[in-house]
């Protein structure tokens, strides 16, 4: 049984067809990227699997479980966490909470209102676990409005896996960095444990070709192609409609 | 000065052991008034009315009652029956004061019979008429100083009755005291033959037009409007009722709040030949109110309005009172201050420039006399009032069980 | 049926003061994003210092066309110098701006109350009607020509910001900036000024409803609070930023008051809260307003 | 990142569990502030009636009554970032169960406090059910709606007295103890121990997992949803409490004036409990209570010299919002911090 599987799934805002029949199966563990030109869909996909907006119509599983339709947090709950491309993320609070409050999201006390929240250790240490694991250790203590603009990009990734979700979708986690900041996110990217599948709406070709296995492209709403990342660099009709130019530079910074 | 007052009563508590030792050494005696008013707030003006008329009444008896010094303290009860009860307690607590008095407001009047019950100490209401502040409320401690909304309207509706009126319309803020004048007016009127063929209840303070309720009025045919209305919201359904054409068909009848002098300006001038019941106006011509009326114009050089007079009888019976219970105790203060409140009842004021009054022993109610007066233009070509007849005071409502 | 129909009447009357309150609201909403809670103190400075001008000049019509003068000037300054530079300094405009509004409320109402009875001596006071509108007209019935005149201004004022808005250049600016605010700032304009200028004309308007009410109903410390709430409802019936909602969202309130109040007086207190809390629980985004964009 | 030396702070060491967590350093010394502040703050209170006037007493009765209502708005402005004007009908619903159960129908008054904060809470959560569907500006009028149908409801009742209200409220009877609150000075300590109390449980409430969640919606509520909080409960939940709070204070109001009218459920005083929890400060726990005191004794003061106090509140309240976001309680936070670090170079606080 597939992990994630999206099937036949379409969405229209008036007269324009944002995503066409889309499918998509993710094998558990698999890293898949979805790229495509700006205005392709990626995101209105993205906000269509992770419950933000319900589809015209097709069907999303989680495990063989319908979440067509259901809500963010009912959708979260099944086991598939997002990050988001703009940074949403609790400015008041200190990386340590903001970590805290999503491992709490999935533990039975989170609504228990009359015992001190430091009584349960257990979700500090797990806070502090995901922190270590984005390399946001330094910074635990900070409030989030004082971290780099890399900083928050980890944060927003480690914020999705806090949830421990079964499925992690990344909306662009590296828009606006730095190669140095890029060149961390890959590192952290390829180290997820092996039981996270993975989808990554992902511009950079760098981080594209760096983490995933898998690359489906979409462009006006709709698969071009399919497969591998040498696949895909060899597809003639992806190179026509999208590489371009980077394809060359795409293809060197994969096999590098 | 006040300021100082604040800051010495703050550590009050702490102050009290030196005040003990050092009290004898006090030579003159002192009695403290509270004036308690809605000094803020859509009542402002009938405050600072009642305010006059305390300082005139005070001036008149040298600032002493009986050996005793009076001194005058002032609070604001903002219209508020919560501030009321809370600066009802500093006067009494913080100010040490021996009687207070001067409120308008009912809501705030009885509020403030259940502070005065519950520290025993007395309270005079000047111008707060619900009917339940002498009746269900009435308490030792208690006063009032003014008529009761049912006295006044029953005798108002009665008079129209006898007048050939026979249907009316009544408007009026649909509030405990709009309430109260609505059901004296039609115990008064029905009882005499006429027919309330129309009850309007508009919201209090939130209502903005009184267009559809004048229209209905219309629809009646009724021979007249009476209403009970004060403040912004009389301009407002006197110059709607004006603009919607009806002076002629269907009249607009009430109390003094309707036509009350201070509203005139703001009804851009009021309509001549309008005509309300009242239990005072300047244009009475008795010799108390003669006297009044100049006293008053010599100290604040106008004319007293129904108001002052209110505020004056208020504070007459304070003072009086007061005299009269340290007389009854030897030259002290009782220390039962219900005596004084019994003192104050039983005076016989027959030179109050409102007319001879008198309060009912039964539960310390004022029995008023009252005055329709229709607004002439004068020789002078502004308008004036002009008492057209006089009629009996109605009978307060039952209610008072004053053990 | 006449009595209906001068219900009628008399609820666009009602309707057409609110609307001059409640539009200035939703599009400085909608540009700007400011809940100005101060909008019932401009709609006081309108009808004080309308009150004064016309003590000065003895004229309605002088008073009408001066007064709202006031409230345009301060509203500019207002926003100019005071709102904006602390939006840009990172506050909040939504919650901020709001409380921030609120306190102004709280202040003029407090100021007013100082100059005009403290000081002063005035409680009550009123502006005449002018000369041929102080009268009624005879119209099946009497009817009230000022109301009549309120009417026509009101329905004057809603065609010109409707060709204000959908006419001239400025109008697709500020429609554009409601649809979306960082177009606006995209579009090379100078945009503090035009939001200080929208912003100084919603103020205006309220100065302009201000000075009308004072001659229909009575000057006092109250008026403000007490016409603020219904316009907040009609702003938010009508769908936060929307000026067609803004429209008929005015008539709703007017009618409701008066026909409840026509009608079914023991309603009329509820009446206008229970249409507006049905709508925020089934439809918050308003009767006119977008649906919030996802996400 | 310096290490204070009771905490031997390491990722490596494993949670105890039956101390507070070592790692959390920040919830230590959270808790640490909040006893050092809530010891003294206590010892004054307490000491208070001893020093000071009869009048004060009451008024700090006042304060106290005060205090209770705007830590409860608190709970949602500072904490969920929900701005109520609708509280004010929570406190009278409060204030009504009392009067109507201890006068009217003759229960014992601790009786009917009871039923009051039961009552508050209910109600309280059923509107929260309604309103917390919508936020911002909507959420600020659905709430004024519903208060101002409460008060429309307590204005034409009229076996409670319509506008005039009920007088002649008996307040809690503490002859058991051998104590008499009709006496200001005893009335005040009994305040005092309902205020400890709700303090005590709010303060639970926001340290809970669930106060968290609460400070995670008000930062940002999309994310919330996205991590998979369904938020809406626990918005609803804490404009129960937030009411209870109200409604607790309601059945002390009425027994401090002996006194009830539908005056006590306008908006204006929802309005006042806004300006009472932003001057004194609605980033911080007890920054409302010191609002409260602020206000009701600036406003005893103020009220000396001149009848327009509005103008004061009003002008301070604005400067309050555009230029000191932490109010009193951040003035003094800052001072102190300034006085302990020159003393000792301890860590800096947040307020």
């Amino acid at each position: 049984m597939s992990q994630l599987s999206v099937s036949d799934i379409s969405k229209s805002f008036g007269a324009l067809k944002v995503i066409d029949k889309f499918d998509l199966d993710l094998a558990v563990g698999e890293r898949h990227a979805v790229i495509g030109p700006n205005g392709a869909g990626k995101t209105t996909l993205f906000n269509m699997i992770s419950g933000w907006i319900p589809p015209d119509t097709g069907r999303i599983e989680v495990e063989g479980l319908d979440i067509t339709g259901r809500s963010p947090q009912a959708v979260t709950q099944a086991g598939l966490a997002r990050s988001f491309q703009k940074n949403t993320l609790f400015d008041g609070l200190t990386v340590a909470e903001s970590l805290r409050l999503a491992v709490q999201a999935h533990s039975p006390v989170r609504f228990n209102f009359l015992q001190p929240a430091r009584k349960f250790g257990g979700l500090q240490q797990r806070a502090h676990e995901i922190a270590r694991q984005m390399e946001l250790e330094t910074v635990f203590d900070r409030d989030v409005n004082t971290l780099s603009y890399g900083q928050k990009r980890q944060l927003e990734v480690g914020i999705a896996l806090a949830c421990s979700p079964k499925i992690l979708l990344l909306d662009e986690p590296a828009a606006g960095t730095s190669p140095a900041e890029r060149a961390t996110l890959v590192r952290l990217l390829t180290t997820l444990p092996d039981d996270v599948t993975l989808l990554l709406v992902e511009h950079d070709m760098d981080v594209v070709f760096g983490v995933c296995e898998r690359i489906t492209v979409l462009n006006y709403g709709r698969v071009v192609a399919s497969g591998t990342p040498d696949e895909i660099r060899r597809d003639p009709e992806v190179r026509a409609a999208y590489l371009g130019e980077s394809a060359g530079h795409a293809g060197e910074a994969g096999k590098a | 000065m006040t300021l100082v007052r604040k800051i010495t009563s703050l550590f009050a508590g702490a102050g009290m052991l030196v005040a003990a030792s050092g009290a004898a050494l006090a030579q003159e005696k002192t009695v403290k008034v509270g004036l308690l008013s809605d000094f803020s707030g859509v009542f402002a003006q009938l405050a600072k009315d009642v305010e006059d008329a305390w300082m005139l009444a005070l001036e008149e008896r040298g600032g002493m009652v009986a050996g005793y010094k009076v001194e005058i303290v002032k609070e604001d009860s903002e219209n508020s029956p919560q501030a009321a009860v809370q600066k009802a307690n500093k006067l009494i607590k913080s100010d040490n004061v021996t009687i207070f008095g001067g409120s308008i407001s009912s809501g705030v009047g009885i509020a403030l019979a259940g502070v005065a019950d519950k520290e025993k100490t007395p309270y005079v209401a000047g111008f707060s008429i619900a009917d339940a502040l002498t009746g269900k409320f009435c308490s030792p401690y208690v006063a009032r100083t003014s008529f009761s909304a049912n006295a006044l309207q029953a005798a108002a509706g009665a008079y129209w009755a006898k007048k050939g009126v026979k249907t009316a319309v009544f408007m009026g803020p649909d509030y405990a005291a709009g309430q109260a004048m609505l059901a004296g007016f039609k115990n008064g009127f029905e009882a005499a033959g006429g027919k309330v063929v129309l009850e309007e209840l508009t919201p209090f303070k939130t209502t903005k037009d009184w267009g559809p309720s004048l229209l209905k009025a219309q629809q009646t045919g009724a021979d007249m409007i009476y209403t009970f209305y004060a403040g912004s919201e009389a301009v407002q359904v006197v110059k709607q009722h004006a603009a919607f054409g009806m002076q002629e068909k269907m009249p607009l009848r009430g109390a003094m709040w309707i036509y009350d002098e201070a509203l005139w300006d703001a009804m851009g001038g009021v309509e001549i030949g309008a005509i309300h019941v009242t239990n005072y106006t300047n244009a009475l011509d008795t010799e108390a109110s003669e006297r009044f009326e100049k006293a008053f114009e010599a100290k604040y050089g106008r004319l007293p309005v129904a108001s002052n007079a209110m505020g004056y009888t208020n504070a007459v019976a304070i003072f009086d009172g007061l005299a009269k219970a340290i007389e009854d105790n030897g030259g002290n203060l009782p220390e039962d201050k219900s005596k004084i409140i019994a003192a104050l009842a039983s005076l016989k004021l027959y030179s109050d420039p409102r007319g001879p009054v008198h309060f009912n022993s039964s539960n310390n109610a004022m029995q008023d006399e009252l005055y329709m007066v229709q607004i002439v233009k004068g020789d002078d070509g502004k308008p004036h009032h002009k008492v057209i007849d006089t009629l009996p005071y109605g009978e307060d409502l039952p209610g008072c069980n004053m053990q | 049926m006449t009595f209906f129909l001068f219900n009628l009447l008399n609820g666009l009357q009602l309707s057409m003061l609110i609307f001059l309150m409640a539009i200035g609201l939703t599009v400085i909403f909608g540009l700007m994003d400011i809940l100005n809670l101060a909008h019932g103190a401009f709609y006081m400075a309108g009808a004080y210092f309308g009150y004064v001008v016309f003590q000065a000049t003895g004229s309605f019509w002088i008073a009408l066309a001066i007064a709202p003068l006031l409230p345009l000037v301060l509203g500019f300054l207002l926003q100019y110098f005071v709102l904006q530079p602390l939006i840009d300094r990172g506050r909040s405009a939504h919650l901020d701006m709001a409380l921030l509004t609120f306190g102004l409320l709280f202040f003029t109402i407090g100021l007013i109350d100082l100059v005009f009875f403290e000081t002063l001596g005035l409680t009550f006071m009123s502006i005449d009607k002018p000369a041929g509108l102080g009268s009624y007209v005879n119209i099946g019935t009497f009817y009230p020509s000022y109301r009549l005149f309120i009417i026509a201004v009101g329905l004057l004022v809603a065609l010109i910001v409707w060709l204000l808005l959908e006419r001239t250049v400025v109008g697709a600016v500020v429609r554009a900036g409601v649809d979306d605010r960082e177009m606006v700032r995209a579009m090379g304009v100078n945009v503090y000024v035009v939001f200080a200028s929208v912003f100084a004309l919603g103020c205006g308007l309220a100065g302009l409803a201000g000075v009308i009410a004072g001659a229909e109903l009575s000057i006092n410390i109250t008026m403000g609070v007490q016409i603020l709430i219904p316009t907040l409802v009609v702003v938010v019936l009508g769908g936060l930023g929307s000026v067609k909602g803004c429209f008929f969202g005015s008539l709703i309130v007017g009618m409701t008051e008066t026909l409840s109040q026509a009608y079914v007086p023991a309603l009329a207190l509820f009446a206008t809260y229970l249409i507006l809390a049905a709508m925020l629980v089934f439809r918050p985004q308003g009767f006119f307003g977008r649906t919030p964009k996802s996400v | 990142m310096e290490n204070t030396d009771d905490d031997s702070w390491h990722p490596l060491v494993e949670g105890d569990e039956s101390r507070h967590d070592p790692m959390d350093r920040a919830a230590a010394r959270d808790q640490r502030r909040f006893l050092t502040i809530a010891l003294i703050g206590l010892a004054v209170l307490i000491a208070l009636p001893f020093v000071v006037g009869d009048y004060y007493v009451s008024l700090f009765s006042e304060i106290l009554i005060f205090g209770i209502l705007v830590s409860g708005v608190n709970l949602l402005l500072g904490y969920t970032g929900l701005v109520s004007l609708g509280h004010a009908s929570f406190m009278g619903l409060g204030a009504y169960v009392t009067a109507i159960a201890a006068s009217l129908l003759g229960y014992p008054v601790w009786l009917s406090m009871l039923a009051s904060i039961l009552i508050s809470l209910l109600i309280a959560y059923g509107v929260g059910l309604l309103s917390v569907r919508t936020k911002g500006v909507q959420f600020l009028l659905i709430t004024l709606a519903f208060g101002q149908m409460f008060h429309a409801i307590a204005e034409k009742t009229r076996f409670t007295g319509g506008d005039d209200g009920m007088t002649n409220i008996p307040r809690i009877d503490l002859g058991f103890i051998g104590l008499d609150a009709d006496q200001d000075r005893v009335f005040y300590f009994f305040v005092l121990v309902c205020f400890v109390v709700a303090m005590l449980i709010l303060r639970r409430v926001v340290e809970s997992p669930f106060g968290r969640v609460l400070v995670g919606i008000r930062e940002n509520e999309k994310r919330m949803l996205a991590m998979g909080y369904t938020t809406f409960p626990y918005k609803a939940l804490a404009f129960g409490i937030s009411g209870m709070l109200a409604g607790l204070a309601g059945s002390l109001w009425v027994q401090h004036g002996f006194f009830v009218n539908p005056h006590i459920m306008t908006w204006e005083l929802s309005g006042e409990a806004l300006l009472m929890v932003i001057i004194g400060g609605s980033q911080s726990f007890f920054g409302p209570v010191l609002g409260a005191a602020f206000y009701v004794l600036a406003k005893d003061l103020l009220s000396e010299i001149t009848e327009a106090y509005l103008m004061f509140f009003g002008l301070i309240f604005v400067l309050v919002v555009a230029f000191f976001q932490g109010g009193l309680a951040g003035f003094a936070s800052r001072f102190a911090e300034r006085f302990l670090n020159r003393k000792s170079d301890g860590g800096e606080d947040k307020p």
